[in-house]
């Protein structure tokens, strides 16, 4: 192993790419801390449902996709649009409610829709977003486009009917979906083993007869690995793709949560193992980064973030007259 | 000319005709919904289309109504114009998830960034001795989704004509058809003209009464028109084809002149459209009115088997008659 | 007596003792859905009841709308007496094959062998901002529905009293929560007094104007009502408590006293639960009418994120003020 | 082996229950036939989906089902409703429309239920029965009942989503649900394989964790036997088991059906392996009925179905003014 390269998970990784996991990761990990608060002083509002010790999912599995690539998310999704490349700005002017906001202020933290960079939602129907992905799947078999379908749901749909179905359509018919179970063990307070008779997601998977793999989500470079190794199989078989990744929530599922349903070991347990925090021990045995590095890049991911709340600050309402704007199309869009 | 023979098909046929020619101009356009492939479509509607379109255009697909509709959203965001066949309103409750909280909000909730561009057909109403679980008439229910249009053909020229106005409308619209109508014959001129699917019809124009309604409860209503002439009784009867957004300007029209409105559709009473649309006409043209608008919708139950419960719960020629007449001449 | 003792507590507090005298009187009675247990209920409304009742009587589902709304059907046929807490209104999409084609079916299908002794509950309506997905108020929509009773309670009073009602109906019925009237507090009596569930309540009386509401918008007319007091207009204001079957009477006789209407809900207009009732007034009170029926609901659009495009949405104390102001004095 | 007994399939069986089986199975086959006539008759109306091909599923089941077990079916059901012990007057009466009909005509074809005999429908929903069945076990168990409630479907309602939540719920909470999958590999007119990417049904059964077991449907001996093997196992253990039945379809799906989806070969090979044709060979092979016993029989079942035809021609029409009774109870009932 040549010392430009890292030996982390079973992969060999540049000092490049793993400090762009670790900026990934934290740009997510400081805008939603930074959401919380601004939550809590009420300039956002409605449900805000946070990402914090899931970051390795996203960054890792944003590698493997292209510009061209579609992603269908849930209200989790921060964490996704960022690493589509949506700017904090956008995102958090549309927490604010603002007429800069990626969605004019109509969406909110649960419908983060990108059109130029393919993020087709932000569902806050748990399921909902699994029969779209199956659509732009066809759209693109139909069409003869060689392009993948990231949809990310977590493992409470995985009981819904839309995920039987879903998975049903798509292998049937061998669409390029990557299907990304974000298994976090609980959704909302219900445990897996409270909510599925077979705990081991990839084997209902498979009894779809589509390939799985099953990945430790709290590693970046084993999601990104993983996730390479799966769109890879999409792409070259053009047929489906289940990966489930292991990861937890440290954040209460949304902003009114008692969290009654787990205790306060087992949340500390997970913390131990933060996605964020191994990296960097992992990048500094390496001497890839050291703290004043860590100072620097935690300093442009301030000011990035400063950046965007001061652009949703000085943004403008959007006019009440057009309430009924994008109810349907200008005609012409077509 | 091609377009002035006229040719005798059915309703049926119509519709037939109108997938057809959709598939051949735009090859975005595809069918896709259970048994429309190899069965020829519960109906016989799709009958033929598979052999001349390929399965890949002409899509059976598994009993999966939340996944397929939802697929057929997702592929009209990826560009595709797709033409998504629930078999009947009755199963299309398994779908309404994806319809309202999808197809329907993707454009305001994205800012305008994604619209979906997708028509949903499914064959509606009773009639059929089919019983509680297959008679549904729903169309009207539908009406109270905002994002969604919703479209009704009751003739054979709008059967051919609404799906390529719906397929060239950029946002969700549904087409009811109502399975008594399928068997329906009529004639057709050979090409198709395009119809508008924002304005209702007039079938007859008369002073005495309005007369609303649309799909299968228009016929009753023509039929119940004739009988009502030869009592002296001129109705206007309006057929308002396009249900949302409602042509109210039309039916306030008519009642200015005809200061009477009586409304008939197939779907229960409470919650009817026939109440919208009294209450427009109540907002509207109050003063305009020599009597309340009345309205005949089906009996408030689940439809039953037996050919004459299923007939007294549903509306009649003879009571739009008798109702018409107690309505002029008091 | 404990009877008269008034206890201070909130909406929320009274579902939630609503539910807890019902599993005590009852050991057919079993709450199931999704996070009602170990969650403590989404809106913390189940809270506690896990510990006093166990596992099985307060059963935490998966998430399966379809199928647990089905289950508790299955478990009303078997002996039971299930209420299913569907989270909110805008997943009940999900499950209403089950409510629409069995609940409210299989008594009439059955020729009278099988009534389902079910209750169903969720949570509705918008003003907290959660978007498009998030805050249907659908619960008038649901009226149309031949075989179900539904319910919406508005009070203390009833949030506590009407489940136990709804449990002793031999037939579905459903209880719509407004969402944002859980934290409202007030004060109710140490026992429950059984609450009827078939007739409206004046909330107020007055000789100038019938309001017609429930639920969260009563209390937007009550509000109302108290600014248009000081302007000299006195309201008649009925809080229709049942939406199916509508206690038609209650609004009519006040109709016949005020000759003038108002009806406020925050289902999107067409289709509304209003245009039911404008059209049933239009039909039995036409001749008492001094102006016509009017209607305040949602705006028809996807609900917006935005607090002040939601306010703009949603019906408002002002509009209902400036309304009823116009209708009286022109 | 005993000269009073038979080894058919893999099990043994007296005479006695296996002339049983015949009839059952005969029953069933000629009232359909009439049931058809009348049909072109225009005396029954609807929709009429028959069972012939298939009587030995209904027929074999049956023998492992006692008087308090329930069962829930489809709109295909007659076979169920004959085998639950109901009268074919009053299944006749009903398809007539009649009010001496189960469900006073209101029902029709597709909607027969019977409260004596537990016959919950009747559902014209294709998969709208799972739920059901699962929430008529959840009150057996809440309950400590010991009944087992048996759940049938066709193979095309695996597709559904509710099949998916509905297996979850039974499995998870251990619930006696007997669920037998006719595969008559055809839905409607759409093949197994065009409609699970899996065709290997039990397979997918036992993705929930469920146990499973696929027997020859065309074999009524096999069928009881494997029915009673699965019964016991809900039973004993008070949890779910998947059965399925392979069987076919000899007719068209419904009155209106060209069969444009299969071939008059595919069609007859199976009608090669009449479940009624070949018990009848081997009960003569034994010696346990010749010609004249069989003409017997069919003679007494021609009674019975000319009793009942004449019953349903007999009854009266139930009177329009009770057009919305049964809409909701009569108060009392609780
Ligand atoms: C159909 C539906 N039912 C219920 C809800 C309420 N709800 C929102 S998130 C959630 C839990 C989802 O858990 P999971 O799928 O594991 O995702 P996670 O929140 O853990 O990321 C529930 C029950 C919903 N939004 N949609
Ligand atoms: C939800 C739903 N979708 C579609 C239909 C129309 N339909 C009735 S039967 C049927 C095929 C069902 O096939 P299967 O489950 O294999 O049962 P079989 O008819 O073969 O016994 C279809 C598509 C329906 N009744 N319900
Ligand atoms: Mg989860
Ligand atoms: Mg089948």
């Amino acid at each position: 192993m040549t010392n430009t390269d890292i030996k982390i998970g079973q992969s060999l990784v540049s000092q490049e790419q793993s400090l762009h996991f670790l900026r990934q990761m934290l740009r997510i990990r400081r805008f939603e801390e930074k959401s919380a608060e601004l939550y809590s002083a009420m300039k956002i509002r409605g449900f805000l449902h946070l990402y914090i010790g899931e970051e390795a999912v996203a960054v890792g599995i944003a590698e493997a996709l292209t510009s061209d690539d579609a992603v269908v998310a849930t209200y989790r999704e921060h964490g996704y649009a960022m690493v589509r490349g949506m700017s904090m700005g956008s995102i958090m002017a549309e927490m604010y409610g603002k007429v800069a906001g990626c969605c004019r202020g109509r969406g909110g933290s649960m419908h983060l829709f990108d059109a130029e960079h393919r993020l087709y939602g932000g569902n806050a129907i748990v399921g909902g977003g699994l029969p779209i992905a199956v659509g732009l799947a066809l759209a693109d078999q139909l069409q003869k486009k060689a392009q993948v379908t990231c949809c990310c749901f977590g493992e409470g749909a995985m009981a819904e009917g839309e995920f039987h179905e879903s998975m049903n359509l798509a292998a049937l018919w061998k669409l390029p979906v990557l299907f990304v179970c974000e298994n976090n063990f609980y959704a909302m307070g219900t445990a897996l083993q409270l909510s599925e008779s077979i705990v081991d997601l990839s084997s209902k998977a498979a009894a779809y007869a589509v390939q799985t793999a099953t990945v430790d989500g709290m590693d970046v470079i084993a999601v990104a690995e993983a996730a390479k190794k799966a769109s890879d199989t999409v792409r070259e078989t053009g047929g489906p793709f289940f990966l489930e990744c292991r990861t937890y929530r440290f954040r209460p599922h949304s902003m009114f949560d008692p969290e009654l349903y787990r205790s306060k070991q087992e949340v500390e347990g997970w913390k131990q193992r933060c996605p964020i925090l191994s990296l960097i021990q992992r990048l500094k045995k390496q001497g890839w980064i050291d703290d004043s590095g860590l100072e620097e890049m935690e300093q442009e991911i301030a000011t990035e973030i400063a950046t965007a709340v001061d652009f949703a600050e000085q943004s403008e309402w959007e006019s009440v007259e057009d309430l009924s704007k994008f109810v349907h199309s200008d005609s012409g869009v077509n | 000319m091609g377009e002035l023979e006229l040719r005798k098909m059915t309703y049926r046929d119509a519709v037939r005709e109108g997938l057809r020619e959709a598939l051949q101009k735009d090859e975005r356009v595809f069918l896709i919904g259970e048994d429309v492939g190899r069965y020829g479509g519960c109906f016989a509607v799709s009958k033929g289309l598979l052999d001349e379109f390929g399965s890949e255009r002409i899509r059976d697909t598994p009993l999966s109504e939340s996944a397929f509709t939802g697929a057929g959203i997702g592929a009209a965001l990826g560009g595709m114009r797709p033409i998504v066949e629930i078999m009947t309103v009755n199963f299309s409750l398994l779908a309404l998830d994806q319809i309202m909280n999808n197809a329907a909000t993707y454009l305001h909730m994205s800012g305008g960034q994604f619209n979906v561009p997708l028509v949903i057909r499914m064959a509606t109403g009773g009639g059929k001795q089919l019983a509680a679980q297959h008679s549904h008439s729903l169309e009207g229910w539908y009406t109270h989704i905002p994002g969604i249009k919703v479209l009704c053909p009751a003739t054979l020229e709008d059967a051919r004509g609404m799906l390529w106005s719906a397929l060239i409308d950029p946002d969700p619209v549904l087409i009811f058809e109502p399975a008594v109508l399928y068997p329906m014959e009529g004639e057709l001129a050979e090409r198709a003209a395009a119809v508008n699917i924002d304005r209702a019809k007039v079938h007859r124009e008369g002073k005495d009464l309005s007369l609303i309604s649309y799909g299968s409860c228009l016929h009753k209503c023509l039929d119940a028109a004739v009988i009502l002439a030869e009592k002296g009784i001129e109705v206007d009867l309006l057929d308002l084809r396009t249900l949302r957004p409602l042509d109210t300007e039309s039916f306030l029209a008519s009642v200015a002149k005809t200061h009477r409105a009586l409304i008939v559709d197939e779907g229960w009473r409470s919650g009817s459209l026939s109440a919208e649309i009294s209450a427009r006409i109540m907002e509207q043209a109050f003063y305009q009115l020599d009597a309340p608008v009345e309205r005949i919708c089906s009996a408030e139950v689940p439809m039953p088997y037996a050919k004459h419960m299923e007939e007294a719960a549903l509306p009649q020629v003879t009571t739009i008659v008798e109702t018409a007449r107690r309505m002029v001449h008091g």
